[in-house]
């Protein structure tokens, strides 16, 4: 099974770091925590470098689209230490921004434009946001649950 | 014996021309000149439907597939098939192409095929002309296909055409060189470039025996000269499509293709003579006659291109070139050195 | 007044070597490459937003269709994030378990013998292509002889398999397994030994490990850069602990290291089927699995070491029988990400080869 | 030494011209296909039930069942189509029939001159009167026939 990182601990040194910007999410996996949007940047670069975490690897970038809001979630998984984190940012409905980690992973390049592409989410501060699986006059974003399927 | 026979069959027509019909002198010369450029072309034609079923058949078995086998015995008939199917496709000029260059140049390296011809013997005394520079004209011929080459890729208005064109011209101008200078060793020893000369100076010891080294080199230098795998990079269909023919279909397609098989019957067949004592019947088997003997030796040398090309993956163009300046024409010349030594002692122990 | 300028020359959607219909459009300085821009999408179906409006069940056989040439991981990828998801992980049954792996090797061996064909037909030594068909076809005919189907399986069922292996596939299997080490042999001294191929594939396109991390690779890409990590060993899922092996990983990360580590990989997997085909046991082959499928409310991301790399699902539970959102993490799909970086100021030969060593499946960098 | 594994290479490759080749002959030698090949479908009618289970399970929703109810209030089949152009041959349906009514052929050759031609017609027009008591039969004998 997963190894399970010390949320409680992470979470704490987060905040004394970088001022309230992160909190427990609670879920099923027990490994997620929620981060405020202006502060991605600092706290991915945080869960990289800091041998404690040590987080070297973004195992996925993924949003879903969820009633209530945008949740874009990164996986991060640790190769020395093994264990997982599930950082989870919520967006507004009407305006969904949050910045680009892609100075943090360049693994993120594409898998941003992709959200981009069937989500609709802006990433601020990402070198090349253009759609990537649909042309680019494409109408709409197919992943949100608006959008109107045809047969 | 042979000679006899196929001089008779060229003493009869000229006889018929002048006294049956009636010719001059030099009419009768050049209509027996014309029979023969006919002779020539059936024969490369002839060779070119075999080659191309052997190559099918060849690739497939070095596959262990089984090749064409539907239409004639074991699919030979494929081929003419296939010309009559490509004589029937459209002949597809692209937009903004040069057209005038583009329609020629598949011609244009047909005819240096054909005229290159024009001094292979298939025989004893069975040639067209049998001048004294045979070997250096067929030389000078050769290095003019890439010419054509270069006008099929630049005409095409194509990129891929043009990288392959220009790739041509690089690796056939490179491998020129080391081509020439392996045969000069057999040259030196003959003292003759007359080709009937050099198959007369083999009755005793075939020259790939006193000259391993510069039959490998010819052999290596004659894959890249007929754009043949591993040195297929004109082509080189994994990035250039099948470069300076990309844009090429029909008829006009084809005549590349023959051109090409015709090269690779050429360069087997003066291999052969050069190196494998052309229509010399080996071990006194001479109850066969020597021309049965060149057809075999030329089928041996196309059958090592083939299982050559369908062995190795290609090879990167710098390595290619590094190849070709760094090894190829070292070996070569100090090939020639060695030989030039040598030639020297033994006159120098023989007296 | 002479000028040069630079050449953009498209490669693809329709080239032999792009393995596909992706596009790359290369800007030339003669032959090296300035710059490459990638362009996706010509096979895009819209798989994750079809998986929202089918049940959990009947999403599985369009996994075979993400990478078409490892159908059956793809299968077991997806099956294993659902159990992981409904928390019946430890509930399937031995028989199955070991199907499983037996199977999900098979079809890594299909699909490096696929790689290390067209990595073959790449530098275009065609025969080499053959004989890699040739050992993948025997493989899919066992697949084909378990599931009906060559590419697209639909065996793995959420809690098991559909059914139990077939009567002959164990002894025809061992017979395949223990003939495979000599086509392994075969491929080494037709490609592998080649000196015009080590020529054309050694120092091209290096990935250092830092640069591998960075841009997400994962799988044996990965491992080529000489990070050692296999989720087979790290985190091992269905009953991978159970099986001792050995994990390659590359020094440089070039293109041959890349391909090596796919040919020992070749090898341990035959290893692993050989133990798997002397301790399967007899049993059923599904677990008690409710006939509908509703995992509780909540997400699971859950990923296994597919041929290409790590593929990944992260499926959301709404508590219906149909997935909120399921998102796709195709290890194909990044690993192309790092291509323009690798084709910078090489030659369009090696351009090739490189994006070739990548191992890149249309169907799953599309979806 | 330099040129071992070109030599090497030669030798495999000489091996395999002179070995047996492996290609099959396909119309004359017909492929050996496992049991469990999924090709066509075929319907065994009298067994069928028109559960619609087979429609259920499909994920693309390529089979359209037609039913009447007779005079005991059974449920009796008067239509079956199969939309086999969208179909993505998994065998869902196969697997959800209770009755082992509905099964894979071993036929393999579905390509056709008209795309409507690849649709599948396993039963149709026949629609039971209320005095027919007489077990359904198979209208089109070569498609329905059971197996």
């Amino acid at each position: 099974m997963d190894k399970i990182i010390n949320r409680e601990a992470l979470v704490g040194e987060l905040n004394k770091k970088f001022g309230q910007c992160a909190e427990i999410f609670e879920d099923n996996t027990n490994q997620s925590i929620k981060v405020k949007p202006d502060k991605l940047v600092d706290i991915m670069l945080e869960l990289r470098d800091n041998p404690n975490y040590d987080f070297k690897v973004l195992m996925n970038l993924n949003s879903v689209d969820y009633p209530e809001n945008f949740t874009v979630v990164y996986h991060l998984n640790s190769l020395t230490h093994l264990h997982k984190l599930t950082v989870k940012v919520e967006l507004d409905k009407a305006d969904p921004q949050v910045p680009s980690i892609t100075s943090v992973w360049k693994a993120a390049n594409v898998q941003e434009r992709e959200a981009y592409d069937l989500m609709g989410i802006v990433f601020t501060g990402h070198p090349n946001l253009k759609r990537i699986l649909l042309v680019d006059e494409f109408v709409g974003h197919p992943l949100r649950k608006d959008f109107k399927l045809q047969a | 014996m042979e000679k006899s026979f196929f001089n008779t069959i060229a003493d009869a027509l000229r006889n018929w021309l002048m006294n049956g019909l009636g010719f001059s002198d030099t009419a009768a010369q050049l209509t027996a000149t014309a029979i023969w450029t006919l002779v020539v072309i059936l024969f490369i034609l002839m060779n070119l439907i075999v080659l191309v079923w052997l190559e099918r058949k060849f690739s497939a078995f070095f596959q262990q597939r089984r090749g064409p086998n539907r239409l004639g015995p074991a699919g030979f008939l494929q081929f003419p098939v296939d010309i009559v199917k490509v004589l029937g496709k459209e002949d597809i000029i692209p937009a903004n192409a040069d057209k005038t260059v583009f329609k020629i140049a598949s011609t244009c390296l047909f005819i240096t095929t054909i005229l290159a011809w024009a001094v292979i013997p298939l025989g004893d005394g069975v040639i067209l002309a049998d001048l004294n520079i045979g070997l250096f004209y067929f030389l000078a011929i050769g290095s003019t296909a890439t010419v054509s080459l270069m006008m099929g890729g630049f005409s095409s208005n194509n990129k891929y055409s043009l990288i392959g064109g220009m790739r041509t011209v690089a690796q056939m101008i490179s491998y020129e060189i080391p081509m020439i200078f392996s045969l000069l060793g057999v040259v030196m020893m003959v003292g003759s470039l007359r080709l009937s000369d050099v198959v007369a100076a083999q009755q005793n010891m075939w020259f790939i025996v006193p000259q391993a080294i510069a039959f490998l080199v010819y052999f290596v230098a004659t894959v890249a000269e007929t754009n043949r795998g591993p040195f297929d990079l004109a082509e080189g269909e994994q990035e250039l499509v099948a470069g300076y023919f990309t844009e090429y279909s029909g008829i006009r397609y084809a005549i590349w293709m023959i051109a090409e098989y015709g090269n690779l019957v050429a360069v087997s067949t003066i291999a052969s003579i050069m190196f494998l004592g052309g229509w010399n019947a080996p071990f006194g088997l001479t109850f066969i006659p020597g021309f049965v003997w060149l057809l075999l030796k030329i089928y041996f040398m196309i059958f090592l291109f083939m299982w050559v090309k369908w062995t190795y993956p290609r090879i990167r163009i710098d390595h290619l070139m590094h190849f070709g300046w760094k090894f190829l024409i070292p070996v070569s010349l100090a090939n020639i050195l060695v030989t030039g030594i040598g030639i020297y002692v033994y006159r120098l122990i023989i007296g | 007044m002479l000028k040069t300028q630079e050449l953009t020359l498209n490669l693809g959607p329709h080239h032999p070597s792009t393995h596909g219909v992706f596009r790359c459009v290369l800007n030339l300085e003669g032959e090296y490459i300035q710059k490459a821009v990638n362009h996706l999408g010509y096979l895009h179906r819209g798989i994750e937003k079809l998986a929202e409006s089918r049940t959990y069940t009947q999403f599985i056989p369009y996994n075979g269709r993400l990478d078409y040439v490892a159908g059956m991981l793809n299968e077991w990828t997806y099956v294993h994030a659902v159990e992981k998801l409904m928390g019946i992980t430890e509930e399937i049954p031995e028989r199955a378990q070991y199907i499983r792996v037996i199977l999900g090797e098979l079809q890594r061996l299909a699909s490096h013998a696929i790689y290390i064909a067209s990595m073959a037909l790449d530098v275009a030594g065609a025969t080499a292509w053959f004989y890699g068909f040739r050992d993948r076809d025997e493989i899919l005919d066992l697949l084909e002889m378990v599931s009906g189907q060559r590419l697209m399986p639909n065996y793995m069922r959420i809690g098991g398999v559909a059914a139990d292996l077939p009567e002959g596939f164990i002894e025809k299997c061992q017979a395949l397994i223990d003939e495979f080490p000599n086509r392994i042999a075969e491929q080494e001294g037709i490609l592998i030994g080649n000196e015009i191929f080590q020529a054309r594939v050694k120092n091209v396109g290096p990935i250092s490990k830092e640069m591998a991390l960075d841009y997400g690779l994962t799988g044996p890409n990965l491992r080529a850069s000489g990070v050692d990590t296999d989720l087979r060993r790290d985190e091992p899922y269905g009953i991978y602990d159970r099986f001792d092996f050995k994990v390659p990983v590359g020094e440089k990360g070039d293109t041959f290291d890349r391909v090596l580590v796919r040919i020992e990989e070749m090898k341990e997997s035959v290893k692993i089927v050989k133990k798997a085909l002397r301790d399967i046991p007899e049993g059923p082959v599904m677990a008690k699995v409710p006939k509908v499928i509703k995992p509780p409310v909540g997400e699971v991301y859950s990923r296994i070491e597919n041929a290409k790399g790590h593929l990944g699902f992260h499926i959301v539970s709404d508590g219906s029988t149909k997935p909120y959102r399921l998102r796709i993490y195709s290890p194909c799909f990044v690993n192309i990400g790092i291509f323009p970086e690798m084709a910078k100021g090489i030659h369009l030969m090696d351009a090739v080869v490189a994006l070739a060593s990548l191992d890149i499946v249309l169907g799953e960098i599309d979806r | 030494m330099y040129g071992q594994g070109l030599i090497k290479g030669l030798r495999i490759t000489l091996k395999h011209f002179f070995e047996k080749k492996i290609t099959q002959q396909y119309p004359e030698e017909r492929p050996n296909l496992p049991e469990r090949f999924k090709g066509s479908l075929t319907l065994n009618v009298p067994k069928c039930i028109a559960c619609g289970l087979c429609s259920n399970a499909c994920p693309n929703h390529v089979i359209k069942i037609e039913s009447q109810k007779d005079e005991n209030n059974k449920k009796k089949l008067t239509g079956y189509k199969v939309m086999l152009e969208r179909c993505l041959f998994c065998g869902f349906c196969v697997e959800a029939c209770p009755t082992k009514a509905l099964e894979w052929t071993k036929e393999f050759e579905l390509t056709k001159f008209y795309r409507e031609d690849v649709n599948l017609d396993l039963f149709k027009g026949y629609v039971p009167s209320p005095d027919d008591d007489k077990p359904a039969k198979p209208e089109n004998e070569d498609t329905a026939q059971a197996s």
